[in-house]
């Protein structure tokens, strides 16, 4: 390492000054800290305390600096030295804010002070300035693969905007189902007739567009490297094989109708006559390019009445077909009428619901539906019985009450079936059960790859339930667990043209913000910028392959020898390999074992006889130390005994770090991570899971220590416990002192 | 977050919301310079006063740790809080932009110690709370807040408490004297995202919001669940403070209705919905909930979260627009109605009726500067007719969170087209 | 063959069509979404309820049930409160279509016989034209005497109280049994009506036969 | 020169020795002290009510109130016409929405008017005498007359339906429509504001085909009354005033109760409060006799 020299500086303002003593922190940064420069100013944060810091930076050669003010999370701006390593001990919020202004808690405040003091100047002496991923690829290309709607428009929007596409559809033409459709939903006003799909258009762009490289009857044979460098391997449809060099790539890859022969008492596959909203558009596009009449498919009779079943196949909650609701289907039936009531208004139009879902200003297209005719029955249909060349509905009249309800000569019936993603392997299927059998999983999973990913953890986006395609959803709805991959369209939600051509335009956006932040060496979200990424001792790993299995985000593969190879521009920093490691050769430049391990260490023990118990909180960065925080600005008090560290997430947090502590003489650990499982709040996704698992195995650890199980203690925490963390810290405090001081103190 | 010269490849994204912050921040996390301007002294938005988000049930506080993480770690976005878009001059590529900054009473020395805030004595209502509490007249806009900055009420400038409050302020960072300003920003393109209100439940006569206290709407219940809420997260009644363990929710209060909304506001179901939780977390024994409705729009993968929903033995579903709330001799609201289903007539007392109420695009009634195509609810229509100025999230369309952060996406990806078309013309 | 037989056959089964080519405001009821609001808004519903409210009547229609809409009894206990209306978010004018399907019922005999709304208003109507103006006095003999001689002095001695309290206060005049208030050109009105009548005859006609 | 003039419809219960011929009285009482003139429309036929339907049909229900709008227009041109009846209102504002947005029903309305020799060029604007009140001279002018405040008297506002719905007065809500309670005020008496029947409907003319169905909801708008310590009743409606007043006898014999709660036309407060006696408010008109009224109008006036 590079001669260092570390300052600290620590503000007297905010009551610091009166509440603590800053000089004793002074010397005790000089004195425990072992930092040659060590300063005190009122008002740390204005613009005279941060050229102080500034200057020392450009003419006392400072290069590491430890800040013992407020909350990394206060004045972050301010104390912004990007070409420095800096720590930030956290006095406010962390110490003066949570504790009562009293004789009697002074000495126990300024000893909570000086060991964050102590842990600041240790932390940043292990650290480094991140210097940021020199491995990087310069690519400026997206790969589209689908030559839907959806891709279309991302191929188009990315062209727009400058970047060069490559587009991969499996099939002869583009136009995916949005092809196959005689007319759309209208999106503008006014919201009351079907418009044109507007596809035809698009795919003129697309041909006319010599930015955009298009393959057709083409699917990706295999996907290698990362983003900014990925290198895809094409195949099309004569065998040739073609090699492209990828920035970053964007999977939409649409759905495929649910399959109605599995509706037998619907009459699928039963009759002619029976038909799904795709058999419909085709009948229609048929009869566009005749007389216009639309016909009936067993005798070419006109139809004259038309019963719509809706969510055929669709919000089953027995398991046995799909669970969801396909969003677009009330509106494509009310599109579908509207085809009969156009051309002859005396067609007898019927569309059966449970719920008419119309969002928006689909309200004014159901009205408009109405004012045409089109009658709308509350109902559940119990069969459909085809008969010669008619059949009969049979269904339960909801609002009429009528059990037996039936509309007799139906002479065509069309089954709102759903949308099932095309979201290729799910790697996360247990091997016993492949894919296909799938012990009749929810949703047909396609057993075959789309990207064939060359990737240690599959060949594919991982599966949300239902199938659909990995996402954070909610705030950040386009990250998925495959970093520069984003997937657009229905294969990640059921969804309609217009909000598939919305996703496609922000996927665009997503996949051309991963390349270009992927060659400058940066992470992308949720630690978006950082600068520092893994760095691995490969001559101490033991091929273990726990980081390769763990990894959340598929960044790291295995060589030939089964050693870890990194990613770096796949990785998001999370961490997670790093906790992983049971040899510690994992390790980011401003975050490693060393950083969090030196100050566990650098926390002063009282020993057994002080009645003074110290317990340590690994805390997760994004929600229990904003919480913790919080409960400062609200001035919430807790134990004084805490020594809090905020961690990148749960999953970073190696055993060693609470073995460590437990060998030191702290009397508990408290690990404060996020919700994990199916409705996961952790923004690492599998982070926190992972690091609960590790924990689960930690029994052991304590069992050979021979230390009581009380003395770690894992806790699900929201960002909003500003109460509820306060009193299990205190509650914990206290069930600590009933089992009594570590054995380990003083050794 | 700091300065930076905006030009016209600058994009201006108007509203702080999840839509204006994700837009901003995607525009700058590629590479771009992005002014922010924002109408509250604080960024976050309507999600920011929910309690929880549907369907996971988890906090919009902690996706908007995240935003406001990435915000201060980015040079590129310039925010201005308290600040209204007067007028838009120009055109695509090149606009100019006149800015009203409301002030602030309080600078960057602002060190959020909430001295001036114990200094002070008036109380004003609490817009973030809905008005349903009160807060000092000098305050921290709420425990999220970005910029991490106190503000004073302007109605204590001039008083004495406003001497008190620059008094207590070691660091002088309290400053009597602003004014309002107007400045002038360029910008290539312009994003507008501001967001939505909820619909004026009084204009619903017959469920006599305004005349029954205990008749609230659907923003209001996320305060009154919401620890950082009024109540400090019980749900008690606003007329006796008594616990409001019975709650009917009223879905389509203001929309699908031709006399108030015509569109469907899509939010409300799944809102009610989740409330249903708030109920029934509080309330572990004896909660009810009560949910009236025209049809239950949990659409696409949320129909799951309404299949749990309508698992619980708590909560019951009644296929009727309510006719009307009246109020009984213990304060309780009734709802009167006809079951539609089976035609079962009620006139059922709750301890709270919760209206559902719809999304109104904030764009209506203000005259956005300049032409902007919109629908007959007052959402921006996508058109070509509004250059480069492109709407993002609630503004554009009744959505939720998810598909607010995608519409906003999508824009930014729009305006980075323009700013990269006039980067390209100058190079 | 009856007016009803014969609108039976030109619209075979599709009753909703038929609706909104005769009865008033009946191209209305293929726009409500079922909401309800207009049945719990009805006060005669809630004081004793209707065989059919309102939007159970339109679905009714929709389904084809002819029969069971026209011969039912609920439309006939609309007070023209009009809470229907000002609600309805479709803004269907519920009011006016339930006594145009009462109207519509009357005409073609097949609304319930002895239904008391439906005789006092026809009741109405003819006092009302008889002379241009409403004699009040006969018109509430009128109503006693629907059900006869005998029911009618019955009904009489039962309203006896109300009556002489009317004619005490002077709202009530017994002279008004012989000629009473009328208009000065009752043969134009008469006239006019029956213009009127022949008009709207032909217009339904002319729909019917379209 | 009076301040005000309009065409005057009265309406069939507004004639002499009809159902609401104290009204009437009470109303001419009212105008002339608010110089407000009113010119009987010759010849004016009944409005068709909304009872009518069974036989009326939509086009002679229209043309019915058409031909008072042709009278009016033939006699005095360019003049709104003023009714007192909430039904003839209805009726006839019904009438010329209906004609103002169908052509076709214009033509036919003119082609039946031929018959009785009249015809229409414009439409006339319909007015119900509380608008003017309210609209046309406001509250501080009628204040302005208050020489008799009828003070201490608590007096519930009963809107009823017809001049509320579903066209109503100006800027007030069907729910809860403030007028009346503020016409009671102007008066110098005490309104009751949360006097929630103010909007139910009084039964209409099923009090007379269906009077079981009628009494149910009289008896709701009579008892809401007393339970806010109501003295008296106020409405804009004869055939509301006629239906809560008339039948209490009935609807105490129905359900045992004991209703005597006189009800009131607001003209007929306004007189007495404009120091006129009980003949010209029509207080002899009173089934259920008001005596606090009859008190106060005997009372000397203070000027």
């Amino acid at each position: 390492m590079a001669d260092i020299k570390v300052a600290a500086y620590i503000c007297k303002g905010c009551g610091l000054g009166e509440r603590l003593d800053a000089d004793a922190l002074v010397k005790i940064a000089q004195k425990d800290g072992k930092v040659p420069m060590a300063k005190t100013h009122d008002f740390l944060c204005n613009a005279d305390g941060v050229a102080m810091i500034k200057n020392d930076i450009a003419n006392e050669g400072v290069t590491h600096v430890m800040i013992g003010a407020c909350s990394r999370r206060a004045k972050t701006e301010a104390f912004h030295f990007p070409e420095n390593a800096v720590a930030r001990a956290n006095l406010r919020e962390g110490v003066i804010w949570i504790r009562p202004d009293t004789d009697e808690a002074r000495e126990t405040t300024q000893e909570m002070a000086e060991d964050y003091i102590r842990m600041g100047c240790a932390e940043v002496k292990a650290m480094t300035a991140p210097e940021g991923n020199p491995n990087t690829g310069g690519s400026k290309t997206l790969l589209v693969v689908g030559g839907g709607i959806t891709g279309m428009t991302t191929a188009i929007e990315a062209s727009k905007t400058g970047y060069s596409v490559v587009l991969v559809e499996k099939s002869g033409e583009l136009g995916g189902w949005a092809g196959k459709l005689y007319k759309r939903v209208p999106v503008h006003e006014p919201y009351k007739s079907p418009a044109d799909t507007g596809v035809a258009d698009l795919a003129s762009q697309i041909l006319a567009d010599g930015n955009i490289k298009l393959y057709l009857n083409a699917t990706i044979a295999k996907t290698d490297g990362s983003p900014g460098k990925f290198v895809v391997s094409i195949a099309t449809e004569s065998g040739a094989t073609h090699t492209e060099d990828i920035g970053a790539i964007v999977q939409a890859t649409g759905f495929t109708p649910y399959d109605m022969n599995k509706l037998p008492e619907l009459g699928g596959g039963k009759s002619a006559n029976v038909v799904d909203q795709a058999g419909l558009e085709a009948l229609a596009i048929d009869a566009a390019s005749k007389d216009g009449v639309i016909r009936r498919p067993s005798d070419g009779q006109p139809v004259k009445s038309v019963v719509f079943v809706q969510c055929a196949g669709q919000r089953d909650p027995t398991g046995k077909h799909l669970s969801f609701c396909s969003g677009h289907c009330c509106n494509t039936s009310i599109k579908q009428a509207m085809y009969f009531k156009d051309a002859n208004p005396d067609v007898d139009t019927t569309i059966i619901y449970s719920d008419l879902r119309t969002p928006g200003n689909g309200e004014d297209f159901y009205r408009s539906a109405q004012e045409k005719g089109v009658i709308f029955t509350k109902g559940t249909v119990a069969e459909v019985v085809p008969t010669g060349n008619t059949s009969t509905v049979k269904f339960n009249d909801l609002i009429l009450g009528d059990a037996d309800a039936s509309i007799v000569d139906a002479d065509l019936v069309v089954l709102a079936t759903g949308q099932v993603p095309n979201s290729g392997v799910n790697i996360d299927a247990p091997a016993a059960a492949p894919a296909e059998a799938g012990a009749e999983p929810k949703v047909e999973i396609k057993p075959i790859s789309i990207l064939n990913l060359n990737y240690r953890q599959g060949p594919d986006v991982p599966h949300l339930k239902q199938g659909f395609t990995d996402s954070h959803f909610i705030c950040f709805p386009y990250e998925t667990r495959r970093t520069g991959i984003y997937t657009a369209g229905p294969v990640r939600r059921p969804m309609d043209i217009p909000q598939a051509r919305e996703d496609a335009t922000g996927a665009a956006l997503k996949a051309i913000q991963a390349l270009e932040n992927a060659e400058l060496g940066r992470a992308a979200h949720p630690r978006s910028g950082d600068l520092s990424f893994p760095k691995v001792r490969l001559e101490g790993c033991t091929q273990c392959k726990r980081c390769t299995v763990e990894c959340p985000f598929g960044a790291i593969d295995e060589d030939v020898k089964g050693f870890p190879l990194f990613n770096e521009s796949r990785c998001r920093r999370c961490g997670t390999c790093m906790g992983a490691c049971p040899v510690r050769v994992i390790s980011f430049e401003n975050y490693s074992v060393n950083t969090v391990g030196a100050q566990i260490k650098a926390v002063d023990i009282p020993d057994e006889f002080s009645e003074k118990p110290r317990i340590l909180i690994l805390a997760c960065e994004n929600d229990a130390y904003p919480a913790l925080d919080m409960a400062g600005m609200n001035r919430i008090e807790y134990s004084a005994y805490v020594r809090t560290i905020p961690v990148r997430c749960l999953g970073s947090v190696n055993t060693i770090w609470i073995t460590d502590a437990l060998n030191a003489g702290y009397d508990g650990v408290m690990m404060m991570g996020c919700k994990s499982g199916d409705e996961y709040q952790c923004h690492f996704v599998k982070g926190s899971e992972l690091g609960r698992v590790r924990l689960s195995k930690i029994d052991d650890t304590l069992k050979t220590l021979n230390l009581e199980s009380e003395r770690v203690r894992d806790l699900e925490v929201a960002i909003t416990d500003i109460q509820r963390l306060p009193e299990m810290i205190n509650k914990y405090a206290a069930e600590l002192v009933a089992v009594g001081p570590s054995p380990f103190k003083g050794f | 977050m700091t300065e930076h010269v905006a030009t016209n490849e600058t994009i201006l994204v108007v509203g702080g919301g999840i839509s204006g912050m994700t837009a901003a921040l995607e525009a700058a996390e590629t590479g771009k310079n992005v002014v922010l301007v924002e109408k509250n002294p604080a960024l976050g938005g309507r999600t920011s006063q929910l309690y929880r988000y549907f369907p996971k049930l988890c906090h919009p506080t902690c996706g908007l740790e995240i935003n406001l993480r990435r915000l201060k770690g980015n040079p590129r976005v310039r925010v201005l809080t308290l600040a209204e878009v007067s007028g838009i001059e120009g055109s695509t590529g090149n606009y100019t932009v006149s800015v009203k900054v409301k002030p602030r009473y309080v600078n960057e020395n602002c060190t959020a110690c909430g001295e001036c805030e114990r200094a002070v004595e008036t109380m004003v209502d609490d817009p973030f709370n809905y008005n349903l509490g009160q807060h000092k007249a000098a305050f921290l806009p709420n425990a999220m807040a970005y910029p991490q900055r106190f503000v004073l009420d302007p109605s204590i400038i001039g008083t004495p408490d406003a001497d008190k409050a620059k008094a207590a302020c070691k660091y002088g960072a309290i400053d009597l004297d602003m004014k309002e300003e107007t400045i002038e920003v360029k910008a290539g393109a312009v994003i507008w995202a501001t967001g939505w209100q909820p619909y004026d439940a009084a204009k619903i006569q017959p469920y006599g919001y305004g005349r029954y206290k205990n008749v609230i709407t659907s923003v209001e219940f996320e305060r009154l669940s919401d620890i950082h809420g009024p109540t400090g997260g019980k749900i008690l009644r606003p007329s006796d403070g008594k616990e409001a363990k019975n709650v009917a929710f009223i879905q389509c209060a203001g929309s699908r209705d031709e006399n108030h909304l015509r569109h469907c506001s899509r939010i409300c179901c799944m809102a009610s919905l989740k409330q249903t939780h708030y109920v029934r977390e509080k309330f572990p024994d004896g909660g009810k909930s009560t949910i009236y409705y025209i049809d239950i729009r949990a659409i696409d993968r949320f129909e799951d979260f309404y299949q749990k929903v309508q698992a619980d033995p708590t909560v019951t579903f009644i296929k009727s627009k309510v006719a009307k709330v009246t109020e009984d001799e213990n304060g309780n609201p009734v709802c009167h109605g006809v079951d539609t289903e089976g035609y079962k007539r009620y006139t059922t007392a709750h301890d709270l009726v919760v209206l559902a109420v719809g999304m109104e695009p904030s764009v209506k009634g203000i005259n956005i500067p300049g032409h902007i195509a919109s629908d007959s609810s007052g959402f921006i229509e996508a058109d070509p007719a509004n250059g480069a100025v492109f709407g993002a999230g609630c503004a554009t369309n009744a959505l939720d969170v998810n598909r607010a952060v995608q519409s906003a996406t999508a824009a930014a990806l729009r305006a980075i087209q323009v700013v990269n078309k006039v980067a390209k013309a100058e190079a | 063959m009856s007016a009803n037989t014969a609108v039976a056959e030109k619209y075979r089964n599709n009753f909703l069509k038929e609706i909104e080519e005769q009865v008033e405001m009946g191209d209305w009821v293929k726009m409500c979404m079922q909401c309800g609001v207009c049945s719990g808004s009805c006060p005669t519903n809630f004081q004793s309820a209707w065989d059919h409210p309102p939007q159970e009547l339109f679905m009714m229609i929709r389904a084809g049930k002819r029969e069971e809409v026209l011969t039912s009894s609920s439309m006939w206990n609309c007070t023209s409160c009009y809470n229907c209306i000002v609600r309805c978010p479709r803004k269907i004018p519920i009011t006016h279509i339930m006594h145009g399907l009462a109207e519509y019922a009357h005409r073609i005999g097949m609304a319930p016989k002895m239904q008391a709304t439906r005789f006092f208003s026809g009741l109405f109507w003819k006092n009302a034209t008889h002379t241009g103006r409403v004699n009040e006095l006969k018109l509430s003999l009128g109503l006693y005497f629907k059900d006869g001689f005998v029911q009618g002095v019955k009904n009489g001695m039962a309203m006896q109280s109300v009556a002489l309290g009317l004619v005490k206060a002077g709202r009530l005049n017994v002279l008004e049994l012989f000629g009473g208030h009328k208009c000065k050109d009752q043969k134009g009105i008469h006239a006019m009506l029956a213009k009127a009548y022949e008009i709207e005859r032909v217009r339904k006609a002319a729909k019917m036969a379209g | 020169m009076a301040t005000k003039e309009y065409a005057f419809y009265p309406g069939c219960s507004s004639q002499k020795g009809a159902s609401a011929s104290n009204y009437l009285t009470s109303v001419e009482a009212m105008c002339k002290t608010l110089d407000v003139k009113l010119t009987e429309i010759p010849d004016w036929n009944c409005c068709g009510a909304s009872i009518g339907y069974a036989e009326a049909g939509e086009l002679p229900r229209h043309v019915l109130n058409a031909r008072n709008f042709a009278l009016s227009e033939q006699h005095m041109p360019g003049k709104e016409i003023v009714a007192t009846c909430a039904a003839c209102w209805l009726g006839a504002r019904e009438t010329r929405e209906r004609l103002t947005h169908s052509e076709t029903l214009m033509a036919d309305t003119r082609e039946a008017l031929k018959e009785a020799g009249l015809t229409i060029n414009e439409m006339p604007n319909i007015r119900h005498m509380v608008e003017v009140l309210i609209e046309d001279l406001g509250f501080d002018e009628m204040k302005k007359h208050v020489v008799r405040p009828l003070e201490g008297v608590k007096i519930a506002g009963y809107v009823g339906c017809q001049t509320n719905r579903p066209f109503g007065v100006d800027g007030e809500s069907f729910e809860n429509p403030q007028y009346l309670d503020k016409m009671v005020e102007m008066v110098g008496a005490e309104p009751i504001p949360d006097y929630e029947q103010k909007v139910t409907c009084c039964g209409g003319a099923l009090a007379f085909s269906e009077p079981e169905k009628a009494q149910a909801q009289i008896k709701d708008i009579v008892e809401s009354a007393y339970d806010h310590g109501a003295e008296m009743i106020v409405t804009p409606c004869p055939l509301c005033q006629a239906n809560v007043e008339i039948y209490q006898g009935q609807v105490n014999k129905r359900y045992g109760t004991k209703f005597d709660i006189p009800v009131m036309y607001y003209s007929q407060l306004m007189v007495v409060a404009y120091g006129g006696d009980a003949k010209a408010a029509g207080l002899n008109g009173q089934v259920i006799k008001a005596r606090r009224l009859e008190e106060i109008a005997a009372k000397p006036v203070k000027r």
